[in-house]
Order: structure tokens, then C-alpha cells, then sequence
């Protein structure tokens, strides 16, 4: 990891009657792209803007290049934003958007034209650059606003839930071209976003933020594969959760009792589980498997299958254990097709010990 | 469907009362103003300009032509800058009583105006303002800012709040930000507010009349000709003053109706 | 920030300026209203409902209060039914012309007062209707009508156009949707339209003093006694004209604001 | 099949500039779940309409139960509606609006009140009756509707996009109710819905309308293993489309030149193909196979990674073929982990013939 750009030292922001962020640390490096997430009302909108000046911390340190920022207005810094609205000013046409930024730090007329055409040139938008803005699709509109943002060549490009607003396939696009554009640059990119696919697919390294708190931080990869935690297990993705106690510990195997059961983890997972202790773990749902005969596995669960969610070719099943829990178990739609499932009928639902992720605390 | 036509039927119906109690007298009153005969009876006499001139040779409609139309303009400009500023301030700031000092910005239209010029009058005589273009001028732009604050708080409702912090995040400090986004932004607001308090002002004739003294402007006028004899002089400066008014409103609804054209976002 | 001062400034400024020209001089008539002296002087003289006894007294004024009531009552029903009629056929159908109509139906409160109550004088006239009660509460159905149509089209404009086709799939026929569905989702828009043109037909001065012969309005009647003596009397007047105006249009806010509660729908 | 509940014959509605649905025949046969699936502006909300007798026909017949509905008004039709927007009456509580629809009837207070007060307690919102509807959150709303509809014990029920308005976990639930109820209370229920997984996860027969015509009328497993046609197979889900023309027939193949490349798929798929006839084929993303080193399959198209789309646990890959057509490939985010993927390197796409499923016409 290169030098840190960006650190966030302590950094608190209470409003008049609710804290939005607790004091939080994290760093930045040069040339990263750290994607901010969590469910809306976490802090992750908070913490950009005050990245960007637009709020001012009540605790803690912002430091930018080494410079501390806590008191640096907006218009002083060089923290370019795009906007989860675009906030392109509508009754200028393209080029004269772009050019606004170079405008206001005194750049001479042929300059930021010259320079203003060469960015929506860059992203494909060269002949709308006397356009009205408004008259402009939704990904044009998209070009616009991070031609205006780039134009100052700044160090950092903050983005606020930029594809929100979009089609799905214009997300997909737009993606590539954030990607493709960070990596030219070299420059880093500060992505917050409620999106798992957006973040998974774009960012080196992933925040997920919970009431105003790191939930957890690190690579996408090993957030998916082993969430820190009950919330980031919840929010990640399509996990079944179980909580229970210890009961006890062969040699390579550590029993939980939950309410709907007894189950196994690998000891090795849980290398410090005393009996009584409570332990909860996590079973992916695509790692559940199911079938209309009850099946001679070590972890069986006897359900009803109360509905469906199709994604694609992948099917969501959502059955309901006699206690009235929910599990989902995730399998594709041809799998489906060979199985007999009946809403109503009794259905088992089972996994290897080896599959469970044992969480932390 | 069968309430279709009773229901229109009531459009309809309220369209006719307005012709011919409303529109039918006023284009009666443009028609005479350019007809020979001294009475209005049918048949018409022939096309003159007579009334027209002998109103503009009376040299008190000049001065209250002159008198209406600074008291116009400079009402329009004060009370749409004060407007501007209040609703500015709405948009921007939350502030304690906020709601209470809204309130009260609102409540001058919703006065009778034959109680609030009667208060003026006895007031501006106790402070020693009466009579004087100044006073009708103060009360003209009390009673226009309202419509001013109105009609561009409207426009700011429709900006996206982050259009300001996007340029403040350019590099535009905050007054460079009100002159290069929120006035570019609001114009159509703001020249319809300078139409409609120009029309407020230039209508308004309780006020004026009971504050006025030495200075009439056009309504007062007209009511002091029409107690004289029946003219169709009156007709004459009726045409004119209905002119100008409408005018000034068409012009403020076209700014404030081109707003829509403007935001409409196509996919 | 440096610009929230100067902007806050502005609403101040305002708020001193229209309570020191508006304001004041309406709590000043207010209080000498109940005050023995006879002419506005401080300090105050004792505590009087003298100036009330002798207005109740005089006969001119009890009739004008008929009369104003008799105008306010059935210009308002009118108004607000022929309002309603207009908006719920610019909410539900699509015709030629559509446009047109409603830009015209919308006109006539644009109209200078004093226009329209000098062609309607020369109108009326001429159609024998002049000096009769039934030509002001016309004028003033006219004049309220486009009010009473903003207000209602306002919470039509609000009803989710599914609500009326529900109740025609729920078995419920055009007219029985209209008396169980829309009347009740218009009903503080209804409320509101009545208080705002009976409030509109009570101030009006211009018009009903060109228009009224004998039966005069209570604006009217003040004008009359101004231009006799200055009186206390007046202020009493003016002080009951100003808390039942201002009453109707405070009811008439509170029903436009209620519906926002109302739709508020929690997650 | 029982007897047609509603048969639409020829049904046709032209608007002055436009024709909203071409002349269309189908059938509703009584205790069915219909889904009438489709994009925006597709139809298929005006066909409900004209069902309810929101909208008349501009030619053909509508027949319900055997009676002609052209000309019957809306109150007059027994056909209730539960609302996009729900279109709840606002100024009436839960019980209130429940009972409107026995009131038009002319059914007395006391009677009214016990059926709705049953209706609610069945939909499991018993304890709200009294409240204003505006008070209730969005799954409660959405009861409220369906026992507002059903109170009347209609023959069939019509529902236009009902779920849209609701999160992710309520529609899993609602999706539920409906099931269930649609179960218990035998009657017809049509659905009219854009959502792929709802149509798939609650209808008998799914209905596919393009541009007001019917695209493909099935079951969900026929439609999704074997699109009808081309609209079909891009609507329905992650497929990718090859179009090309026959140059020679095998044994037991047919090459097919696209300007991919040449392919093959199996002669028993396409048993009429002539060399020189066009001939187009879909192969599912879930079905195509990716690699970094060039495999020995039979049909390989060499391709760069373009961007990703995480849904779930599964990633769906969009790749970019040298002539800059999209392929789209769907693995597990397991299987992706297990392969070096980076953007800009080579990638191989792959898939045995015999996966190949050739569009008619």
C-alpha cells in the first residue's frame, strides 16, 4: 500500500440530536478506490461530504496530503464531487458546465474551452458539447458531470451514489468506464454507494458502515467469504444466520445447540469455544442444499417452502422451519427444475459442517 | 360517461357569466373608447382618436401617468428584491420561528385593502408622511413583496439543493456562487416578480387614493374624472391602463410557466 | 458562512418595514377603537365600547352589514360551486381547447378592480341591472370563482387519479363516487374555497361601490362616513371588517395546510 | 383445462395515435394464476383495464362467464382491481374502505362490518380496523387492498403490479399471501406485473406481451428453457443471441456463420435447416463457460472482461468479443474467485453445442 492520502483520524460528526458518525479511522492510499456502503441513514453520505468540506467535524482530524482539513471551506479544496442528483447547472449547455470549475479558479477563456472539449471528448460526448444539459440522456448527463469534475485534474474524485439514477444496463456501462478511467488516471476514487454489485464489482477496497460505524473494511473477496460480523453477514448477502450455545467439543467438531437444533462447526473455526459460551455462524445460501427426502447429512433442517425469488438463472427458495425461522437457500433454475418442491410440502434443508463460518464475538 | 357533460356544463356556464359581466363590458368600454359619439349607444359613430387626445391634454393625467410610474417601478424593484432576499433565506437557512416570520411575511395581501389604507392614512398623518409619492411607495412595496417572495420561492423550490454545493465544490465561493447560480437560476422568477408588483402597484387604488394627497396616480384619477361628468374619456384611460396591466401579468406568467420547459428531462 | 447575515437581513428588514407601515397602524386603529378620546391622541382616555354603541346605532351600517353578509353568503356558494365544477373538469377530462378555457376562466383577478367596476357600471347600466344587489354578488361570483377553482384543482390536482376508477370497479356508479369519494377528499378544499371568496366578496371595495346604488357594502359605508368627519366610529368599523376577513382567510390556511398531514404516509 | 372463465377474442384497443393492443386471443380458464408479464407500453395494463372495463375494446369481444363485456360499465362488472398505487380511499379507515365495496351493493351496516372485520383478521391486520389507512405501513396497506377486493367474493380477481411499491423482503411475503390465498379461495387471479421473478414465482401460465401482441403464452419453465422467439429470449433473462446463416448440415450438427464466428448446434434442434437459410440461437449465461487459456470445445469466442454484476452469489460476467458484441456469462462468485480474471486480459467463452436452443423463424 502507497502512502495514505486520505486519513480520517477520530472523525466525528454529531448533529443537533443524533450522532451520524461515531469517531471513525481509516486511511486512504494514492491512487485507491475505496467504496463506502451501508444501508441508508449509516453515516457513509456523511463521511464524503465531510471530505468535501460540506460538513464540518465536531471531533477528530480530516487530514488530505498531510494537510488537516477540518476548516478549509469547500471552495478552498480541491475535492471534486459527483453528485447522486448529477447537480449539473441546467441552464448551461455541456461545454460551459465543464468549463465551470476552470472558470472560477481563473483559468483564461481558450484554455478551459480547449480543455473543457478535450474531457467530453474523452468520455464520448464530444458532439453534445453545446447541448443543453437538460436535453441530454441519463449517461450523458453522467459523462457530463465527471468531465466537470475532472477537469481540474485534482487528486481525488469523490462519487455519491453517481449510478443510482441509472438503467441497469447503463450501470453496467458506466461501470466499466469508471474503472477503465480510475485506472488511466491514477487517481483516487471515493465511492459511496447502498450497492453491493456496484462496490464488489469497482472498488479495491470495501467499507461497510453501520450506524455510523465501520462494520467492517477490507478486499470484496473476503468481506463475501467471511463477514466480521452478525450486520455485514445480514447485509452482505444471502447468509442464514444461527445463534446459539456451546454444548460441546470433540476433536474436530464443536456442537452448537440453536432453536432449531443441533448443529456441527469445524473446531478449527472455533478454536477457542468453551461449552456454554455462545456462538453464532453463518451458512451461505448457496451452500445449502435441499431435497424432498430427508438426507443422512450432519446438519438437517426440516422446513416448508413458503416462496421463490428468481435472479437471472438463479432461484431464491425461502422456507420456513417449524419453529417459524426463516432459511433461504440459493440454486440454479435448471437445479430447481429436477426437484419436486410444492408450496407445503416438507422440505429438508442440509449442509456440511466444513461450510459454516463461525462469527466473531 | 354520463356526468361528463353536466359537469362541463359548469365550466362552460361560468365562462359565459365571466363574458358577459366581465369581458363583454371591458371590450364594450376599448369600443367607445374609439367611437365619435359622446354617448355609448349603438349604432357605432365613426373611428376617432378624440378621446385619447383631450385625455392627454390634461395635464393631472400626465402627472398621475408619471406618478403611477415611478411609484411602479420603484415598488417592483424594492419589493422583488426584498422578496428575493426572504425567499432566499427560506430556501437556505433553518432558523427559530421561522414558520412565525413566514407567516407574517405573507399576511400584507390577505388585509382588506380598504382597512389597511385607512389605517395608513391615519397613521402616515400622525408620523407626517402623508400625501407624499414616498408613502405610496412603502405601501405599494409592503403589499408587493408578498407576491415577490411568493412567485420566487417558488422557482428556488424547484432548484436541486446540491446545485449550490456543487458549486461551492468547483471552487466558487459563496457569493460568487449567488451571482453565477442562484440568480442565473431564479431569472425567470425575478422578472416575473418585477411584472407582477409593477401591476400590483400600478392597479392599486384604495391605497393610493386614501394615502395619496397631491399625488394621484391613474386609478385615483379616473375616479375623480368620473365624479365629474360621464366621459368616454374614462373609457379611453380604462383601455389604457387594462393594456398595460394585462401586459405586465401575460409577461410574468410566460416566465413563470417556461420553467417547466426548461427542467423537463427527456430519458 | 458570510452571506447568512446579509440575507437574513433582508426578511428582518421586511418584517420592520411592514409592521411599521402596515401593522401598527392597523393595531393603532384597533386600540383607539375602544378608546373615549376623540381624536387619536396619547396618552390613551379611559377603556369605551362607546364608538361600537353608536355604529350598531346607525341604520346605514346595519344595512350595509345585511347586505355584505346577503353578497359574501351567496357570491361564496356560488363561486366555490361553479369552482369546483371547473376544477373537477380540468382534472378529469381532456378536451379542445382545454387550455384556452382555463387560461380565461383564470383571468378576470387579474383584471384592475377599478377597470372592472367602471365597465361593469356602464354595462350594467345599460342592461338594467344597476344599483341591484343581484349585480354585485355576479361581480363578485366572477371575481371569487377563479380562487375557489385554484384552491379545489390544488387538492384534485393531489387524488390519485386510481381513487374514482377504484370506486367505479368497487360497484360504486359515476355520481354515487362523486358523493362518497371526491366531495370528501375535496371537502378542506371545499371549506376553504367558501371561507376565501366570502372573505374576497366582504373586502371588495371598487367594484361594489361603482355597482351599488343604495344597497351599499360595509367598505362602502366606511368610504361614506370618511368622507363625512373623522371619526372614531371608523376605527371600530375597520376593526370588525379586519378579524372577520382575517378569521375566514386564517380557516381557509389551516384547511389547505391539513391535507399535507393527512396524506403523510409513514414506511 | 376447466372451462374459460374469460376468453378474449380478437380483443383490439386503438387510442387516437396509437394502437395499445393488436387484435389478441387467449383464454383464462376458471382457479387459474395468470401473469401478464411485459415491459412498459407493452399492453399489458390495458388489457387488464379492458378486463375491469376501465378502457372498452375498439373491436373483438370480451367474454366473462360466458357473457359478453364490452359494453358493460366498470360498476356494473364484478371484476375486482387491487391498484398499482393501491388507491386506497384516504379519509376512511381499514375497515371503511374494506366494507365500500358491500356497501354499493346495498348490503346493511351490521353485515358489512362482520365481513370486513373477517377479511382483515384472515389477511392477519384484524387489529388495525380502525385505523386511517394513511397510518398503516406499506405491507398493512397492501392487505388492506386485497381484503377491500375480496370482500365482495368475487369470481376473479385482477392485480396490477401490486407488489412494485414494496422492498425486497415484503414482496417474498406478499408473494406468499397471494399464493396461499389464490390456493384456498380457488378463484382466477390475473396478475399484470414487469417482474420476472414474481410472474415466475407465483403463476400457473405466464403470458408474454410485445408491443401489444402476445410474445409467448406458457408455463414460466416452458417460456425460461425455451423462448419463443427473439424478443422473448432477450426479455425473459440472461441470454445470449447469436444470429447468423447456415453454411452445412452433419450428422448430427448444423454450422451456423455468425459474425462471431462459426458455431454449431445440434441438427435434432433444427431439423429443417437448409445451407443459406438465417437461423438464430440462444445460449443461456448460465450455460457458457469461461477459461483464460483457449479450451477445446466446440464453440469458443475470445473476448475481454468488460464489467461484472453481483447478484446474490452469483456474478454475472460482461464480456466484449472482438467485433464489440456483448457475451454475458453467469457463474457462481465461488467459481469466479477460482479463475484470474483481470480487466483487459484475454478470456475464452465456450459452450457444447447441445446447449444451444435455436429461436423459431
Amino acid at each position: 500500500m502507497s502512502k495514505p492520502l486520505v486519513v480520517f483520524d477520530k472523525v466525528e460528526k454529531r448533529f443537533a440530536d443524533f450522532t451520524a458518525v461515531k469517531p471513525t479511522s481509516f486511511e486512504i492510499a494514492e491512487g485507491e478506490f475505496l467504496a463506502i456502503m451501508g444501508p441508508s441513514g449509516c453515516g457513509k453520505t456523511t463521511t464524503l461530504r465531510m471530505l468535501a468540506g460540506l460538513e464540518a467535524p465536531t471531533g477528530g482530524e480530516i487530514r488530505l496530503d498531510g494537510r488537516v482539513m477540518n476548516n478549509v471551506k469547500p471552495h478552498e479544496r480541491d475535492t471534486p464531487m459527483v453528485w447522486q442528483s448529477l447537480a449539473l447547472f441546467p441552464f448551461m449547455n455541456a461545454r460551459e458546465n465543464v468549463e465551470f470549475g476552470l472558470k472560477m479558479r481563473g483559468v483564461d477563456a481558450a484554455t478551459r474551452r480547449r480543455k473543457a472539449l478535450e474531457w467530453l471528448e474523452r468520455l464520448g460526448i464530444g458532439q453534445f458539447a453545446e447541448r443543453n444539459v437538460a436535453k441530454l440522456s441519463g449517461g450523458q448527463r453522467q459523462r457530463v458531470a465527471l468531465a466537470r469534475s475532472l477537469v481540474t485534474e485534482p487528486k481525488i474524485l469523490l462519487l455519491d451514489e453517481p449510478l443510482s439514477a441509472l438503467d441497469a444496463h447503463l450501470v453496467i456501462r458506466m461501470q466499466s468506464v469508471l474503472t477503465k478511467l480510475q485506472k488511466e488516471l491514477g487517481i483516487t476514487f471515493v465511492y459511496v454507494t447502498h450497492s453491493q454489485s456496484e462496490a464488489f464489482a469497482m472498488a479495491d477496497r470495501v467499507i461497510i458502515m453501520a450506524q455510523g460505524e465501520i462494520a467492517q473494511i477490507g478486499k470484496a473477496k473476503d468481506i463475501y467469504r467471511a463477514p466480521a460480523n452478525k450486520f455485514v453477514a445480514e447485509f452482505v448477502g444471502r447468509n442464514n444466520i444461527f445463534e446459539g450455545k456451546v454444548t460441546g467439543r470433540k476433536e474436530d467438531a464443536v456442537t452448537v445447540e440453536t432453536k432449531l437444533g443441533t448443529f456441527t462447526v469445524p473446531s478449527s473455526a472455533a478454536p477457542a469455544a468453551q461449552a456454554g459460551q455462545p456462538l453464532s455462524f453463518v451458512v451461505a445460501a448457496d451452500l445449502v442444499q435441499v431435497s424432498t427426502r430427508k438426507p443422512a447429512a450432519e446438519n438437517v433442517v426440516a422446513c416448508q417452502l413458503i416462496s421463490e425469488q428468481f435472479m437471472g438463472t438463479t432461484v431464491t427458495l425461502f422456507l420456513e422451519a417449524d419453529d417459524g425461522s426463516e432459511i433461504k437457500v440459493q440454486i440454479g433454475q435448471r437445479e430447481l427444475e429436477t426437484l419436486d418442491l410444492s408450496h407445503g410440502g416438507k422440505i429438508y434443508a442440509s449442509w456440511p459442517s466444513s461450510r459454516a463460518h463461525v462469527l466473531a464475538g | 360517461m354520463t356526468s361528463d357533460k353536466t359537469l362541463r356544463w359548469g365550466l362552460y356556464a361560468y365562462i359565459l357569466i365571466a363574458f358577459c359581466f366581465i369581458f363583454t363590458p371591458i371590450i364594450w368600454s376599448f369600443i367607445f373608447s374609439f367611437n365619435s359619439d359622446r354617448f355609448p349607444t349603438l349604432p357605432l359613430g365613426h373611428f376617432t382618436l378624440h378621446w385619447y387626445e383631450t385625455v392627454l391634454n390634461r395635464p393631472e393625467v400626465i402627472e398621475a401617468a408619471w406618478t403611477s410610474l415611478i411609484v411602479a417601478v420603484c415598488s417592483s424593484l424594492l419589493s422583488t428584491f426584498i422578496g428575493f432576499c426572504t425567499a432566499y433565506t427560506d430556501h437556505r437557512y433553518q432558523f427559530v420561528f421561522k414558520q412565525a416570520y413566514l407567516a407574517l411575511a405573507m399576511l400584507p395581501p390577505t388585509i382588506p385593502l380598504i382597512i389597511m389604507a385607512l389605517a395608513m392614512l391615519s397613521w402616515l398623518a400622525q408620523i407626517g408622511l402623508s400625501g407624499q409619492v414616498i408613502s405610496i411607495i412603502i405601501a405599494h412595496t409592503v403589499l408587493g413583496a408578498p407576491f415577490a417572495m411568493a412567485v420566487i420561492r417558488l422557482r428556488l423550490n424547484d432548484m436541486d439543493p446540491n446545485l449550490e454545493a456543487a458549486s461551492w465544490n468547483l471552487g466558487a465561493s459563496e457569493w460568487r456562487t449567488m451571482w453565477e447560480i442562484v440568480i442565473p437560476f431564479a431569472k425567470p422568477s425575478i422578472i416575473a416578480a418585477l411584472c407582477l408588483t409593477a401591476a400590483v402597484s400600478f392597479d392599486e387604488f384604495a391605497v393610493a387614493w386614501f394615502v395619496s394627497g397631491l399625488n394621484k396616480t391613474i386609478p385615483v384619477v379616473i375616479l375623480e374624472i368620473l365624479q365629474g361628468n360621464v366621459d368616454p374619456q374614462i373609457n379611453a384611460i380604462g383601455t389604457f391602463v387594462f393594456v398595460i396591466s394585462i401586459t405586465l401579468i401575460v409577461i410574468a406568467e410566460m416566465m413563470m410557466s417556461s420553467k417547466e420547459k426548461k427542467e423537463g428531462v427527456p430519458q
